[in-house]
């Protein structure tokens, strides 16, 4: 569904917001940025990136012990 | 809005930070790159100011080691409990190291980024790494011997910086 | 454009900068000096909060250490290659003192300016010193022990300055 | 050539800042300040100086291991 998906699993701070941007940096604007990862400080961290940088927050869930997200590349 | 390609030139609209680094030991050589490298991801122009301890992070072969500083007792979590080692201990030869090796494996077991990793992630995002030349005088070290894509210069060029930044850190 | 002979009274359309000085050894009563000097000669208004370990900076016979804070097992230039010491070596009486020796060994060598010197570049270029008044009761200094030219205050006297400046750093 | 003439020779950061701040508060608007300096973050910081204080740099020129600078007092 997601245009690309970035597994983050097993990282630490600031790693999966370090692995994020690079994606998105490579991505056309509109597309989309499935993450998935198993840090519990990322639900708070993806949601200040996104409203810092102007990326879009689609979604953001708990499934089990992983954290999903899906950031619409608009900055 | 952030612009997303732009580097720590300074002559976009971005927000700006500064960092001064001055302490060079495997844990504290962390604050300064976690930050760096997540503002730098954030759309935020960084100036990194190596100076005095904090200098020979920019070497190219790292050799870094924990110290006692702001952590009493070094307390480390081992056998499933937070225990905590006198602070002369640390002073015997070779505990050091091998708190440093203990801390390094723990870096590894949780995921957590080596310095390294940050230092290389910082340089790709344009991060502006600046080494003090007084340091390098006063303290022997050679620009041959350190990562490229640095730059020389003194506090009046980070004084330059920090006037016009939105967040000036001393680490 | 900054004025060029403003002092550190605040009135001016200046840009301004506090310090918090909390470390008093040779090494880390560097860099406070350095930035609040450089500063005031770039023709901002500086205040330094001088505190804690710091305060004694403000004292008029200065008798500087080194310290291993922030520099893992201490690393000197030494014999053309970097050595370092255990920090176990600057536990025992008398090589701290040689270990500053050494480092005023190499400050003068290297063209770098004394802590005095700077300090009086300081005073001279008006930058504002604050000596804390809990700090001068909590160790017992007393006034007349220190330069002249410095104010007495407390925390609130720092956060109004800091609540105005552009800089705040913490040293 | 220039009005006056500061030898900084020998000196490191944040000496040549200071002494030619000092020769140049004694000086009139409009003249001249050349400085010979021998520490190479003399460049990047004699020009950060001039940008911020708003005085003028002429020149900025290496001469083997000596730096010279010619600084006209405008701020």
């Amino acid at each position: 569904m997601a245009d690309q998906t970035l597994d983050a699993k097993g990282l630490n701070c600031p790693l999966p917001i370090l692995r994020a941007k690079k994606a998105l940096k490579d991505m056309a604007t509109g597309q989309t940025l499935e993450i998935i990862a198993t840090d519990p400080g990322s639900i708070p961290d993806f949601e200040a990136f996104c409203r810092t940088t102007g990326n879009q927050m689609l979604e953001s869930k708990q499934d089990g012990n992983l954290y999903k997200f899906l950031i619409k590349r608009t900055a | 809005m952030a612009n997303e390609s732009q580097g720590g030139a300074g002559a976009s609209n971005a927000k700006s930070m500064s960092i001064i680094v001055t302490k060079g030991s495997l844990d504290w050589a962390y604050p300064p790159f976690i930050l760096a490298t997540t503002a730098a991801a954030m759309g935020v122009d960084v100036t990194m100011f190596f100076t005095f301890y904090g200098l020979p992070l920019l070497l190219k072969k790292l050799d870094l080691q924990v110290t006692p500083l702001g952590n009493p007792a070094m307390k480390m979590p081992m056998m499933g409990m937070h225990m905590g080692m006198p602070n002369i201990v640390g002073m015997i030869p070779g505990v050091d190291a091998a708190a440093s090796r203990m801390m390094k494996n723990l870096i590894k077991k949780k995921g957590v980024a080596s310095i390294e990793e940050l230092r290389e992630a910082a340089v790709e995002s344009d991060v502006k790494m600046i080494a003090c030349q007084m340091t390098m005088d006063l303290f022997e070290y050679d620009l041959k011997d350190m990562i490229g894509g640095i730059q020389l210069g003194g506090a009046a060029t980070y004084m330059e910086g920090a006037l016009k930044a939105d967040i000036n850190l001393y680490i």
